[in-house]
């Protein structure tokens, strides 16, 4: 029989997001899978509703991108009762529930950071380097981690410095403005070496604002941002952006994968489907790689 | 005369305050250079980045003056720039406009049906459309940014008139248009009758209806025009984000203008000024080098320090320490 | 009877609204989904009986969803990090809110501000502190939490009335008491008539904004405890955006945001028919972000014109009746 | 009667009171003597600090300077409840308790009678229509006191304050819109409570009244205090005098009709025209210099005559002619497009616009009137605004003053300015006169006998029998919502008024929530 799955999205506030959502659909309708969408609006408890209803729906399986890490213990418990099994989409979520999950299919947000800070590290070398940072939303755990995860290859090379640290808000025109006054306050920018931004959009801000300044984004100051959205392509095409991490939008992919086989033959995946944090950088013809993620909805 | 020229001072003072402030946190704060034809520092980072606040703040004071109030510029804006955005490439200048702030129009006059004809309360009345019509601009952007090259939109929000950001210039302008309109005609005295007693209002012959169908247009269209600067600014619509919560500082600024939000007295120019007063916080927050984890915590002790600098209350008190007559 | 009062109308209008949604997903009309709406909006209510008072007094408060927030960002601390009993963090939190609110109607009347913004300062203060707590999310291990969130009346056909839930229906059956019966709720409504008035009758205004303020405060604080039960932590950007999720329920109910007039009940009333809402775009499950948003304005506004209309056709219909002598 | 003479005890003591707003010296070092068991008129025209003299004895405002004793104990009060604690109880001019509230809970507000903490409905409502009924009044205590006529709500205020009352009543003009029959009620209490030593202030612009409550006479003007009298050694004519600083052409008594023309054409006639529930259909035709009064007892129907003539209640019934083409009043922009004005009688929530200026208010109707696209410049509304404040005696006569800071009867100035900027042909006044000072009240008087001879067309009201008679060329006299009569020329005269109102030979208590 068909599958039914219920998908517990977080709500559409990024590109990144809404390129998720399409995705899932595009692989869902690819293996014939009903799949139900509910839309939490950014709410916990939206989340927690929506999962609840389907559970009184009875799916064969539900899908969510949880908002925040903690909180779900109760929620999952019942659909554990109800024998729904739930996977874990893009976060992960409090060892507490471990066992109230089949499998989680995510990115380590905090290796997306590390991987941003080695790539930083390795192209300045010795050389002293002093580090803006654009942060996410305060309080979201994708910002926490690729701070930690970035933070952590900083301690490690002493000519590498976070001078300036605000949040964006995972916005472009936050990212805008904040690099602004970052270049203000930086004697007009030519103190900045590197900038280091949570995600993709509030780069594509801030190397407008850099330009505004007679900066030059990708030369005078290197860019290394994280997601991979069509955008920062074409601005690495442009010589305006060294470096971004992906996150893949395709996590229903393996969660879809897995679920069959699990419903059909029984197959017990893994704890955890890690995706790839891949590096682009301006060698990876970013021109193939906008045109191809063009078409994914960011 | 002399109860209208202290009107007005505490905001002056509280403006120049918080920029004396920002001068502490930032040394840099009050240096200007020219580069490429225009201004340069962080003093033109506060007009530039105030302004599209400020617009809103515009037509968010006509509302507030008849005692009604507009949740949903946010969301016009999101609607306006998502509109601006995915035009701009294909379509002039003119029409792209026309339509976008068409559209803000339409949404303000839906505002203003539902307050006016419908008797619905303001508060929530507008609601329907924040909710609403976010979610309308997503569907025009199917939730991605929508971005664009045209030149002619991008210089709404990038370009510079003798020095001065567009997007600064577009608000002195709509300041004067709307100035001209609510004080040159008998318009304002319209509003400020309907927002003081709008019983009495409709028994003197005002058309409170009508009254208040045209304050929500125009505040749907001031909001529009704030979405395509916005928009223009960062060269494309990010109908997510775009003004999101941008409706709480727009009746801050109206209420730090010293308009009462039971109706009645307003003044457009000293709403611009707390909105100014909202972005010199903003800009020296930003500059600070503080961790943002202090932002609100910061702009909380800030908001209320500038509303007790204005209360009477307190001023009554201090006179009455210093001694002298009130 | 010709006079119908708005709470009966509110009320028809959830039933009309509730069969409607019945007819389309069957399943809607169970006990389990029923009682779900209960539990899923324990707060949401328990939040919105303070709002009511503060409302129905005249005035307005914005903190409310950031209170929440700081609550159980503060819950989930002291009791994980810094050891607290659960019942002394609890009463600690709970003393906290209630301070701050009387700190708010404190501010609000003596300096004879604005309550919209002096709460939107309180708002921006109360999330602040909660970041400067923690930006993790916070997981509450106590066994208090398993106990109350396994708690539950189970009704025939599935349903659970959990334990929240039933802390909810006591907030609001006590809340309705004391705005409709006690001395308290008569002055509340007093204030909401015209703050001049009421002080030239001699009742003291300014206590009186006060003990609303620390009541609103005191019943976010609840509300906070209640959504840490729900979610078993504490994190600081939890319930966003949740006051004009309030503020919407209150005057949905009736309540007049001019003040002077409303109900507890109503409100309560105005909570069910946004669950409704909320449920009736999960039931659908095809809606994208951006529908989603769309069908819950529609819903709104057709919510909104439904009870206008009714009141409108009541009033006339009271008037012809009043007609014949 | 209980006279009260100097050697009874003083009750409340006031000395050296001052109060200033911005510049203006409202009150300056006034002293107030209060006696036992006497009723104590305050008297001033409008604008002379009668309201806030009161408004400082009981706390509301802050004095800048003065003290109080009471009963020989110094008192500061600092708020209305400090006062209230103290002893003294106040009916405050315009301060229509609480609409919202029910009548029961206006007058138990803060007192309601509680068992463990729960208000006992029941027992607050038998209280309640016991306390209404002492005056005559049978309501239903459970309904919105907005519900009711601005007497019940008058009365209320009364009522509550008579029974909160230890040692001193204050009445700032309570009487402004009771109509004979419950001013006599209230004097009856009145004169009870002072017979148990109690002592009262009493404040209103009625001189008749004064003379035949009042034991003793303290004048205000300008602020200052111009003297204390006993009532029976202070004529009529001195205590003019005492009031305006100067003497009154005294016309008021005189009835003067209109010069004997032929009857012109009717400018407004109105046929058949009424709505269901609000008034019976009538017929009636307005003429250019003509007054037509209205009278009644309070709840009669007047009121609703003018607001459907005004069109700020719509007619479900009849037609209208207006200069003998069919018309339609379907909003009071309509009437106003006509040449119509409406004073009403209601003017703190249907009349002015507390924030704004004097000037703002006078011009408003006249600028509603020409549109938006033509506004008045600056200095016409001034030069208009400073004619009517001239013309009407507006105090302070400042244009730039918010209206809300006026006293009420300078308020009630301004909304006969507003509509006589209107030049309008048929002027609808709804008591103009009510709270309105000796001086004033004649000028009113003279004003629209002067407008009617310029061929306006009138409609007043007034509950002041001596007063509509001076005036009017015909008096309509309605009863329970309908026309019930048409009195003409020499037939215009109290007695026979008295008689068409009470035509069914009893006069009934009124009162029903709408
Ligand atoms: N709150 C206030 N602010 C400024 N001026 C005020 C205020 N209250 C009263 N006044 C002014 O003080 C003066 C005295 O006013 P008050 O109300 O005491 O007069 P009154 O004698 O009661 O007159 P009326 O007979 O018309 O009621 C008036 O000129 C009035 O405009
Ligand atoms: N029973 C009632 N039903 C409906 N409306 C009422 C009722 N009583 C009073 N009102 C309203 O209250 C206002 C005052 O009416 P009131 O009863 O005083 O009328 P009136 O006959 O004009 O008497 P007066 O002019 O002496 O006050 C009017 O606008 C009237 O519509
Ligand atoms: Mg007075
Ligand atoms: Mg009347």
């Amino acid at each position: 029989a068909q599958l039914t799955v219920g998908f517990s999205q977080i709500g559409s506030e990024s590109g990144w997001r809404a390129a998720e959502t399409s995705v899932t659909k595009q692989q869902a309708a690819q293996r014939k899978v009903n799949l139900k969408i509910a839309d939490a609006q950014q709410k916990q408890e939206n989340q927690i509703k929506a999962i609840r209803s389907f559970i009184a729906q009875n799916v064969d399986a539900i899908f969510l991108a949880p908002v925040v890490a903690s909180g779900w213990d109760a929620v999952l418990k019942e659909a554990k009762e109800a024998k729904i099994p739930v996977v874990l989409l893009d976060r992960d979520i409090d060892p507490s529930g471990k066992d109230l999950y089949l499998t989680a299919v995510t990115s380590d947000s905090v290796h997306e950071g590390v991987v941003a800070g080695e790539w930083l590290a390795k192209t300045v070398g010795d050389k002293p380097c002093n580090v803006v940072e654009l942060q996410g939303t305060v309080g979201a755990s994708v910002a926490t981690n690729r701070k930690k995860g970035f933070d952590s290859v900083v301690a490690k090379h002493a000519n590498l410095k976070v001078v300036r640290s605000q949040t964006g808000d995972f916005t472009r025109a936050k990212g805008k403005e904040v690099m602004e006054s970052f270049i203000k306050a930086e004697n007009g920018g030519k103190s900045i070496c590197a900038v280091y931004a949570h995600n993709d959009d509030m780069m594509v801000g801030a190397i407008q604002a850099m330009k505004a300044a007679g900066l030059k984004p990708g030369k005078d100051v290197l860019t290394v941002s994280i997601d991979a959205v069509p955008d920062i392509f074409k601005a690495m095409a442009d010589g305006e952006a060294n470096a971004t991490v992906e996150l893949t939008p395709n996590m229903a992919g393996p969660a879809l994968d897995a679920i069959m086989a699990y419903k059909d033959k029984g197959t017990v995946p893994p704890k955890w489907i890690q995706t790839e944090s891949k590096l682009y950088t301006a060698a990876d013809d970013p021109m193939k790689v906008y045109e191809s993620k063009r078409g994914l909805g960011y | 005369m002399k109860f209208r020229s202290r009107r007005g001072l505490a905001q002056f003072v509280a403006l120049l305050v918080i920029l004396l402030v920002d001068r502490l946190v930032s040394p840099q704060f009050f240096d200007l250079r020219f580069q490429d034809g225009r201004l340069f520092g962080s003093l033109i980072d506060v007009l530039n980045r105030g302004a599209p606040v400020a617009l809103l703040s515009l037509g968010m004071v006509l509302v507030i003056a008849t005692r009604g109030i507009d949740l949903s510029v946010g969301a016009v804006m999101a609607i306006a720039g998502a509109i601006a955005a995915s035009l701009a490439d294909s379509h002039a200048l003119p029409l792209v406009l026309a339509v976008a702030l068409g559209a803000g129009l339409a949404c303000g006059l839906w505002n203003g049906i539902l307050v006016a004809v419908f008797g619905i309360q303001p508060i929530i009345a507008t609601l329907i459309l924040m909710v609403a019509g976010r979610g309308i601009a997503q569907l025009i952007t199917e939730g991605r940014i929508v971005t664009f090259t045209s030149g002619d939109l991008a210089w709404l929000g990038n370009g510079s008139v003798l020095g001065l950001p567009a997007p600064v210039v577009i608000l002195a302008g709509m300041l004067i248009v709307t100035a001209a309109v609510v004080r040159g005609s008998a318009f304002g005295l319209l509003i400020e009758a309907t927002g003081g007693n709008a019983r009495a209002a409709e028994l003197a012959g005002v058309g409170t209806r009508a009254t208040l169908l045209a304050v929500y247009a125009w505040c749907g269209l001031c909001a529009a025009l704030a979405g395509i600067i916005a928009a223009a600014d960062i060269l494309g619509a990010d109908a997510n984000n775009a003004g999101l919560w941008l409706e709480l500082d727009a009746i801050l600024a109206v209420v730090i203008g010293g308009t009462s939000l039971f109706g009645g007295r307003f003044s457009l120019v000293l709403a611009v000024v707390g909105a100014l007063i909202i972005q010199a916080m903003n800009t020296g927050i930003l500059l600070s080098g503080y961790p943002p984890e202090l932002n609100l915590l910061v702009k909380s002790v800030v908001v209320l320090t500038v509303l007790l600098l204005q209360s009477s209350r307190l001023t009554a008190i201090a006179s009455r320490f210093s001694g002298g007559k009130p | 009877m010709s006079r119908l009062p708005p709470v009966v109308i509110t009320a028809m209008v959830l039933l009309a609204g509730f069969v409607i949604c019945a007819i389309q997903f069957p399943a809607i009309a169970s006990t389990r989904v029923v009682a779900n709406l209960l539990t899923d909006n324990a707060f949401l209510a328990v939040v919105a009986t303070g709002m009511t008072f503060v409302i129905i007094s005249g005035g307005i408060d914005l903190s409310v969803g950031s209170v929440i927030g700081f609550t159980t960002v503060f819950v989930a601390l002291a009791i994980e990090a810094w050891g607290m009993p659960p019942w002394l963090a609890f009463l600690a939190v709970l003393s906290i809110c209630a301070l701050f609110g009387a700190a708010m109607g404190g501010i609000i009347h003596h300096f004879d501000l604005p309550p919209f913004i002096v709460t939107l300062a309180g708002m921006f203060l109360a999330r602040g502190v909660s970041f400067l707590l923690s930006t993790e999310s916070l997981p509450i291990s106590a066994p208090v939490y398993s106990a109350v969130s396994d708690f539950a009346l189970r009704l025939p056909g599935g349903g659970r009335v959990t334990a929240i839930a039933l802390i909810m229906l006591a907030v609001v059956i006590a809340g309705a008491g004391l705005l409709h019966l006690t001395r308290f709720g008569a002055n509340v409504y007093a204030l909401g008539g015209s703050r001049t008035t009421t002080a030239l009758m001699g009742i003291p205004v300014g206590t009186m904004t006060v003990r609303i303020y620390t009541l609103s405060g005191l019943l976010s604080g609840l509300a906070g405890i209640v959504f840490s039960f729900y979610t078993a932590s504490g994190y600081s950007l939890s319930a966003v955006g949740v006051e004009l999720d309030t503020i919407a329920a209150v005057v949905i109910g009736g309540t007049l945001l001019t003040g002077g007039q409303g109900s507890v009940i109503g409100t309560f009333l105005g909570v069910l028919i946004q669950g409704l809402i909320q449920t009736y775009i999960t039931f659908d499950g095809t809606l994208s972000s951006w529908w989603t948003k769309i069908v819950t304005g529609v819903l709104l506004f057709a919510f909104i014109a439904l009870q206008q209309t009714m009141i409108t056709v009541a009033r006339r219909s009271a008037a012809r009746a009043g007609a014949r002598p | 009667m209980p006279l009260s003479s100097d050697t009874t005890p003083v009750l409340l003591e006031v000395r050296g009171l001052s109060k200033s707003f911005g510049p203006l010296q409202a009150l300056q070092n006034v002293d107030f003597t209060l006696r036992a068991g006497e009723i104590h008129a305050l008297l001033g025209e409008n604008g002379a600090g009668k309201s806030t003299l009161i408004k400082l004895v009981t706390g509301v405002l802050p004095c800048d300077a003065g003290t109080f004793r009471l009963g020989g104990v110094e008192i500061a009060p600092r708020s209305a409840s400090d006062a209230l604690q103290a002893g003294i109880a106040t009916v405050y001019q315009e301060v229509n308790l609480l609409p919202n509230l029910s009548v029961a809970q206006n007058l138990f507000l803060g007192r309601q009678p509680t068992r463990f903490g729960v208000v006992r409905q029941g027992e607050m409502r038998r209280r309640a229509t016991a306390l209404l009924a002492d005056f005559g009044l049978d309501v239903d205590v459970g309904a919105p006191l907005g519900s009711f006529s601005v007497a019940v709500q008058q009365i209320t205020a009364i009522a509550r304050a008579i029974d909160l009352s230890a040692r001193v009543l204050i009445l700032d003009e309570p009487t402004a819109s009771l109509d004979r029959h419950e001013v006599e009620i209230l004097f009856r209490i009145m004169r009870q409570l002072a017979r148990r030593d109690i002592g009262i202030v009493f404040i209103s612009h009625f001189l008749d009244q004064i003379y035949e409550i009042s034991d003793r006479i303290t004048v205000l003007r300008n602020g200052r205090l111009i003297g204390e009298r006993p009532t029976a050694d202070l004529p009529r004519l001195e205590l003019i005098r005492m009031m305006l600083g100067r003497e009154l052409a005294e016309a008021t008594g005189v009835r003067i009709a209109a010069s004997a023309q032929a009857p012109r054409a009717p400018c407004a006639s109105f046929e058949g025209y009424g709505k269901a529930g609000y008034i019976t259909p009538f017929d009636l035709d307005l003429r250019p210099g003509e007054v037509v009064g209205l009278t009644g007892l309070l709840g009669s129907g007047r009121t609703e005559t003018v607001r459907l003539i005004f069109g700020a209640e719509r007619a479900d019934r009849g037609h209208i002619e207006i200069d003998g083409a069919p018309a339609r009043l379907g909003s009071p922009r309509d009437a106003i497009r006509h040449g119509f004005g409406y004073c009403p009688e209601d003017r703190k929530t249907d009349g002015i616009i507390p924030d704004l200026t004097v000037r703002e208010n006078i011009v408003l109707a006249l600028q509603a009137k020409r549109g938006l696209r033509r506004p008045l410049a600056r200095r016409e509304q001034d030069e208009i605004a400073m004619r009517f404040i001239k013309l009407l005696d507006v105090r302070p006569p400042d244009s730039e003053r918010p209206v809300g800071l006026l006293s009420g009867g300078n308020q009630q100035k301004v909304l006969l300015a507003r509509w006589l900027a209107t030049a309008p042909r048929l002027l609808l006044l709804d008591e103009p006169t009510r709270g309105i000072d000796v001086g004033a009240h004649a000028e009113i008087v003279r004003l629209v006998r002067e407008l009617r001879d310029e061929g306006l067309s009138l409609l007043v009201v007034s509950s002041e029998l001596d007063e509509i008679v001076t005036y009017s060329d015909r008096l309509i006299v309605l009863r329970d919502r309908a026309h019930v009569d048409e009195l003409r020329g020499e037939e215009i005269a109290v007695p026979r008024i008295l008689a068409a109102i009470a035509a069914d030979g009893e006069v009934r208590t009124r009162g029903a929530a709408r």
